[in-house]
């Protein structure tokens, strides 16, 4: 049996599968190889290979602007994500709540997400317009003291990106986290209620961590679309007032047309896709270790059950 | 018959009556119960009002709007923003309004959902019942462009496309779509048809059924409930895209999102937010429609959808 | 004739080696069994046959031809499955007829032979019913069918009766059987159930870590273990063991076990033989003899720790140096908990084990 | 006019599907004039262009000069370049021009004599000028050193209307206290960078200082004091901005000076366009201030269009055709007088100009008062950075002068 024939099947598994190879390495593999590499090039508006080692990198850290973008959407990031989190769990255990009114609640609270950024930054900044918006209205109403126009001021602009952030996602957190809460088993409730465990602790401390799962789910979720950020700003801020609400995305595709700089935009490129990696590496590595563990107990197993 | 005989004889026992409560737990109107009832509100008022002001602000003329009574329902109501933003509102010397630019959603979002769901599904079929050598690894990469920020590749994508001649034309962006919603779709085949009994695969193939024998005979009839979840996740992602379409679709295919952001930082005169704002939900409208009649399978699309942990 | 045989069969993932170098001859008509633990191999072994896996090494022949790369198609089987496997957007008449389909079978012979299957199997009212319309057995009936209106050499069942509580299983069992007497086929059929395995097999093989431990008939394997593992994985409650020594005392073997001493002459040593050393007696629950066996060589007298009534049955727990130690006794016999019971047994119908590797001697 | 529009537009799609029956070409456009006086110009070069029979003007019109450019650089990258498209006059295109994607135009350029009547010279040979060929078509000349005030908003703030920045700063608290936007401003960053560079810088330092920081790049004088002043200036002016200012365009906010809301708005003469179809008339409703200073300045910016290579012979003829039109004497008046801008030729008739061309015309017309915009010094990428530092500046007040300017100076000192 040295030689092992072919099963046909496979082949055409292959074929099957030929646009999704195509895909994953054409695109996720060689793309990206090819814009690191351009990261260290001095190419300007089309691709040029002449390398300049790292001096795309350091005049990328040298910018103010992609400074400020990183400062942002960390900024954002943590309190969108924050916000979020906390803002969707508190919506979720509340709706977990035996509401009459659940399935009109979830409606509302979960619309946004089907909007469109582009819609979503609309919609806020015409909100929080200081002349037309909610500040306009507040002061018709007569209270003359009102001040709220987050994007008008560089110092809190990037707030008011959060306000349509957090409208944007919330819903969806609380959704996945009410999924989780949903999937948890019935006795541990019945078992809280018996040992007296006040709702609100077994909320916090028993279910919480029960619901990792969902948590994770929805924590990754809003990461992803973090680190891509660009319809809003470009619907909301366009990056201002000056440059307080640029973001790294914007960054990129500026440099890559406009400024005809396409080494710096893939310098900045990189650097986004730097975090991911290492988040996947995490990620990995702990898959990684699990998965030897799981094998030496198996090994530890089949050894042990041999002697039998 | 029997059931019934022995709730008669029950019913026939006189009953004990002893001290304390009895009946049905009285509903008791709590402090808790208020302040539950109270952030939901509250919340829920936040989440409408944008929408609501959308709606009255599309609805008045303008000098009503200069007064700056944002959540005021019109005192003169008007649909002329709705007709100006449908068809007439202009960017350049173009007045069409949206309209051109719904059908270009149309016309790419069609495409771009049914090949996508397809490519998909064949993927997530292989990968749950054929694997074949290295099959995982490409997953593995795929899953990984799940979260590869776009602006990594657009660069090269775009040179790409040009060495291949469909930069800017409607199959480029339908490519494009297919390309970033392989990842998540995928996925959520792989995950639907890996949850499969296994025998159901193996009993096709005993009965001599081949890869697309299985997987058009077989499969694609169970998957329906995932495709439903497919579709939502698809048209409301290619409907609600911004980037691919500034940058791919070219001027004859330009989406609505597109069109829509172009009309509103483009001014002559006045600013007409009436106009805006009938703009934004006319561009809104589709997908808010398929979460409005989908209800819970949107629900669980975004659970489906969301990348697993 | 032989309908199956396999030779040198191993099957390896990765590092794991599931199937041993495994050899196996089936009869033509013949019921065998794999019967064993989960994780012992015996369903991958019926997914080699299927072809449903593809094998490491070795080969595989159904009728005399090798069909070790052939399709499953190809081979002459049909298979039904725990799950049932039936394909839930088809009528049961679709189910029953897709593999015909399949293979583009005129349609007059499609329905011929669904007809027949329907009426061996009396599901003829289902026909235009989906499966999620079926009662477990009902689903079970058609899965078989499936197999039925191929006209194959081989049927294989892989657990086919698991998912069905325990009256239905009763009832499906006697039906397969009845379906085998009618048919004559070949039928190999995985389980871990050994009460299907003695009730249905002509033979069982009872397999663990990839490794046929014993291939003989229901009662063989009952009365003559080879190994300590099989005598302890066939039979409820399982054997009683008792660790000791086998000893030679006059040309006389003898188990001892503390200060239990007995001669075991009239064990038949017909497994690798007498040999002096540390050993397992095992004897099972229903072959100790309670309060009459003073005159067997074998003798001890315990306390009744928990006494189970189990119907016709009574169990009867003690402990016996140092281990629990179980007796199976009519009802109308049986001790109250408390009691102090003498019990003996026969050494003919006890199994003596190698301590070292659990070979039977 | 809506409706010849779309007769055009349909026109175009029925020509788009049935090529073969009318061998006429579609040129596409791509330009930034989005605004009512800038429509009213593109206008008249497409109704002359249809005019000439066969070939269609298809418009492109994308707000901001920045994301129109940003498109025109996408679609060339992408292999999908426009007919024509607009820029400033400048170093906006060079790598287009080295990259040989772009119609040579020398050939008409010479039969046409384009050299004998474009006036200054240097708008041909500066912008459009490389190795000896013609590689785009100026179509206008702007300059960005204007104050636009509204008179009625001056008269009720009980000041006069000034003629130097520095007078306007003694008078804006008074105006503020009228009630009034003293100092109106978009939230765009090029309309920052436009203001500082050139009416700030310009009318701070003069002529010889602006070229020594952008021609010479002189980076010790970018940290001398006399920059230090314009800084300062600068920081004086934003600070009476009013809140409205982010995300505002500039025609919405030209909008403010004519609807009697602000006082005075900083921008290029294009602005005028606005004022015009608004009905205003200068010096009554508005007053123009060159520089705004007491020794104004002017820069010869303005608009070109360069042609990118198309594979279609039908689109090259269709092209030079458009080339040809808009440097054509009757047109080039047409366009000007609608967009507020003075036209590339000197034997244009004017007759219809305004007070407020009257007067950029004549300094025009002195060499002295004549500078290069900062485009021709400066790469994209240079620029941008600057717009990134200016827009900073004007709304972080927390950004010290003294940090600004040594930021600026490391821009200069590191430009290529």
């Amino acid at each position: 049996m040295a030689q092992r024939p072919r099963r046909m099947p496979n082949i055409q598994s292959i074929i099957g599968c030929i646009p999704m190879i195509a895909v994953s390495v054409g695109v996720f593999v060689i793309c990206i190889i090819y814009s690191i590499t351009l990261s260290f090039t001095n190419s300007k508006l089309f691709p040029k290979f002449d390398f300049v080692g790292l001096m795309q990198y350091e005049r990328l850290w040298d910018t103010p602007r992609w400074i400020i973008s990183v400062q942002n959407i960390w900024l954002y990031g943590v309190l969108v994500i924050g916000f979020n989190l906390i803002f969707g769990y508190l919506l979720a255990a509340f709706m977990d709540q035996r509401i009459k009114q659940e399935d009109t609640l979830r409606t509302i609270f979960l619309y946004p997400f089907a909007l469109s950024l582009i819609v979503t930054g609309l919609v806020w900044q015409w909100m929080l317009d200081p002349n037309l918006g909610i500040e306009a209205s507040m002061k018709n109403w007569g209270f003359g003291w009102f001040e709220f126009a987050p994007l008008s001021n560089p110092a809190t602009a990037i707030y008011g990106v959060i306000i349509a952030g957090v409208w944007q996602g919330a819903g969806v957190t609380m959704a996945i986290l009410l999924a989780g809460l949903r999937g948890v088993d019935a006795e541990i409730w019945k078992a809280a209620r018996v040992d007296g465990i006040p709702t609100w602790r077994t909320y916090l401390f028993i279910v919480l961590p029960m619901i990792k799962g969902a948590l994770a789910t929805a924590f990754v979720l809003q990461c992803v679309s973090v680190v891509r950020i660009y319809d809003l700003i470009v619907a909301m801020t366009q990056g201002g007032p000056g440059i307080a609400t640029q973001m790294p995305a914007v960054f990129v595709i500026e440099h890559i047309t406009n400024r005809q700089n396409a080494g710096i935009g893939m310098a900045a490129a990189t650097m986004m896709l730097l975090p991911i990696i290492v988040l996947l590496g995490v990620r990995g590595f702990f898959q990684w270790r699990s998965a030897r563990n799981a094998k030496r107990l198996e090994r530890a197993a089949v050894a042990t059950g041999g002697l039998s | 018959m029997t059931a019934a005989t022995s709730e008669w004889q029950a019913s026939a026992v006189e009953p004990r009556v002893d001290a304390g409560p009895r009946g049905p737990k009285p509903r008791r109107v709590s402090i808790a119960r208020i302040g539950i009832y109270a952030f939901l509100v509250m919340s829920a008022i936040y989440f409408t009002i944008p929408l609501w002001v959308m709606v009255v602000t599309s609805l008045k003329t303008m000098p009503e709007i200069r007064q700056g009574h944002l959540f005021a329902w019109p005192s003169e109501l008007t649909f002329e923003p709705w007709v100006k933003a449908w068809a007439e509102a202009c960017t350049g010397r173009d007045c069409n309004g949206l309209k051109p630019g719904f059908w270009n959603s149309v016309k790419i979002t069609v495409p771009s959902v049914i090949i996508s769901i397809v490519i998909a599904a064949i993927n997530g079929y292989a990968l749950s019942f054929w694997r074949f050598k290295g099959s995982e690894v490409f997953f593995g990469l795929l899953l990984f462009g799940a979260f590869v920020p776009y602006q990594v590749v657009i660069y090269p994508l775009i040179i790409a496309f040009r060495e291949m001649g469909i930069f800017a034309t409607l199959p480029g962006i339908i490519i494009i779509h297919t390309i970033f919603g392989m990842p998540i779709l995928t996925l959520l085949f792989r995950n639907f048809f890996g949850a499969l009994p296994m025998e159901l695969f193996k009993a096709a193939r005993v009965d001599g059924a081949g890869f697309w024998q299985i997987f058009v005979m077989i499969m694609l009839p169970m998957s329906v409930p995932i495709a439903i979840v497919a579709v939502i996740i698809q048209v409301t992602g290619i409907w609600n895209d911004f980037l691919f379409g500034v940058v791919f679709a070219g001027r004859e295919n330009m989406p609505m999102t597109v069109q829509l952001n172009n009309i509103v930082i483009t001014t002559t005169g006045i600013r007409e937010y009436n106009v805006h704002m009938a703009a934004t939900i006319l561009t809104a409208a589709v997908p808010l429609a398929i979460y409005f009649i989908s209800g819970k399978w949107f629900v669980r699309g975004i659970a489906a959808g969301a990348v697993k942990g | 004739m032989t309908s199956v045989s396999i030779r040198n069969l191993s099957l390896n993932f990765g590092a794991v080696s599931v199937l041993k170098a495994l050899n196996l001859d089936v009869e033509d008509g013949e019921f065998l069994v794999l019967l064993g633990p989960s994780g012992c191999g015996k369903s991958t072994l019926l997914n080699c046959i299927a072809g449903l896996l593809d094998v490491s090494d070795g080969q595989i022949f159904i009728k005399d031809r090798n069909v070790t790369w052939e399709e499953p198609k190809d081979r002459g089987i049909g298979m039904v499955f725990q799950s049932y496997a039936l394909y839930p957007q088809m009528t049961v008449e679709r189910n029953l007829s897709f593999g015909l389909r399949v293979a583009r079978t005129p349609k007059e012979e499609i329905e011929r032979r669904v007809a027949r299957a329907a009426e061996i199997l009396q599901i003829e009212p289902l026909l235009t019913r989906k499966p999620a319309e079926l009662s477990g057995g009902q689903r079970q009936r058609v899965a078989i069918g499936r197999a039925l209106v191929r006209d194959v050499d081989v049927f294989l069942f892989d657990e086919p009766l698991s998912n069905l509580d325990a009256k239905l299983r009763g009832e499906l069992r006697v039906e397969i059987k009845r379906l085998h007497q009618r048919l004559e086929n070949t039928m190999i059929y995985v389980t871990h159930d050994q009460i299907e395995a003695m009730t249905l097999a002509d033979r069982i093989a009872v397999m663990k870590g990839g490794v046929i431990q014993q291939l003989d008939t229901p009662k063989a394997i009952y009365n003559r273990p080879v190994n300590r593992f099989v005598a302890g994985f066939i039979g409820s409650p399982g054997m009683n063991f008792i660790d000791g020594r086998l000893e030679e005392v006059d040309g006389n073997p003898w188990f001892v076990a503390g200060d239990l001493r007995a001669p075991v002459s009239t064990y038949p040593f017909d497994g690798k033989g007498f040999r002096a050393g540390p050993a397992v007696l095992g004897m099972r629950p229903e072959h100790v003899g309670l309060n009459s066996g003073d005159g067997w060589p074998f003798a001890a007298t315990v306390d009744v720790d928990v006494v189970e009534p189990m119907g016709s049955d009574t169990l009867v727990w003690t402990r016996l140096g140092g281990q629990d130690f179980s007796i199976r006794t009519p009802s109308e016999r049986a001790p109250e908990e408390g009691d102090t019971v003498s019990i003996g047994f026969d050494p003919l119908r006890a199994s003596i084990f190698d301590v070292e590797n659990g070979e039977r001697f | 006019m809506r409706y010849g529009v779309l007769t055009a537009a349909l026109a175009a799609t029925v020509a788009f599907q049935v090529p073969q029956l009318a061998r006429a070409a579609d040129v596409e456009v791509i330009h930034w004039w989005t605004s009512g006086g800038e429509q009213a110009a593109v206008s008249v070069f497409a109704d002359e262009f249809d005019k000439l029979g066969g070939d269609k003007w298809v418009d492109t019109a994308i707000a901001g000069g920045p994301n129109a450019r940003a498109t025109t650089m996408q679609r060339v990258l992408g292999g999908d370049a426009p007919a024509a498209a607009q820029f400033n006059p400048g170093r906006q295109y060079e790598e287009l021009i080295e990259g040989g994607y772009l119609l040579d135009l020398t050939e008409l350029a010479q039969k046409e004599g384009w050299k004998d009547f474009i006036r200054p010279e240097s708008i041909l040979t500066n912008a459009c000028e490389k190795d000896g060929k013609i590689w785009c078509v100026p179509v206008n000349i702007h300059s960005w050193q204007w104050g636009w005030a509204s008179i009625p908003v001056f008269e009720k703030s009980g000041v006069p209307v000034p003629t130097n920045l520095d007078q306007f700063l003694e008078e804006a608290p008074k105006i503020k206290e009228a009630g009034f936007i003293p100092f109106a401003i978009g939230g765009e960053t090029w309309q920052h960078a436009g203001a500082f560079n050139n009416a700030v810088i310009v009318s701070t330092i003069g002529k010889d200082g602006y070229y020594k920081l952008f021609r010479d790049k002189d980076a010790e004088y970018a940290r001398s004091p006399e920059v230090t002043k314009v800084f300062e200036t600068w920081r004086k002016l934003t600070s009476y901005v009013d809140e409205g200012s982010a995300n505002r365009n500039w025609n919405d906010t030209t909008n403010l000076v004519i609807t009697d809301k602000a006082a005075l708005q900083i921008m290029g003469d294009w602005a005028r366009g606005e004022f015009a179809i608004a009905g205003e008339k200068p010096g009554v409703d508005y007053e123009c201030i060159a520089g705004p200073s007491d020794k104004p300045y002017l820069t010869t910016d303005g608009d070109i269009f360069v042609f990118p290579k198309q594979d279609d012979p039908e689109v090259e003829k269709a092209q030079l055709k458009l080339a040809s039109m808009m440097i054509n004497p009757r047109v080039q008046a047409l366009f000007n007088l609608a967009k507020g801008s003075l036209p590339v030729r000197a034997d244009v008739d004017l007759e219809l100009a305004d007070a407020c061309m009257k007067k950029g015309l004549a300094l025009l017309d002195d060499p002295e008062t004549v500078i290069t915009a900062t485009n021709r010094f400066l790469t994209e990428d240079t620029s941008g950075q600057i717009n990134d530092l200016v827009a900073e500046f004007s709304f972080n007040s927390s950004m010290s002068v003294a940090d600004a300017q040594e930021r600026f100076a490391t821009i200069i000192e590191n430009a290529d």
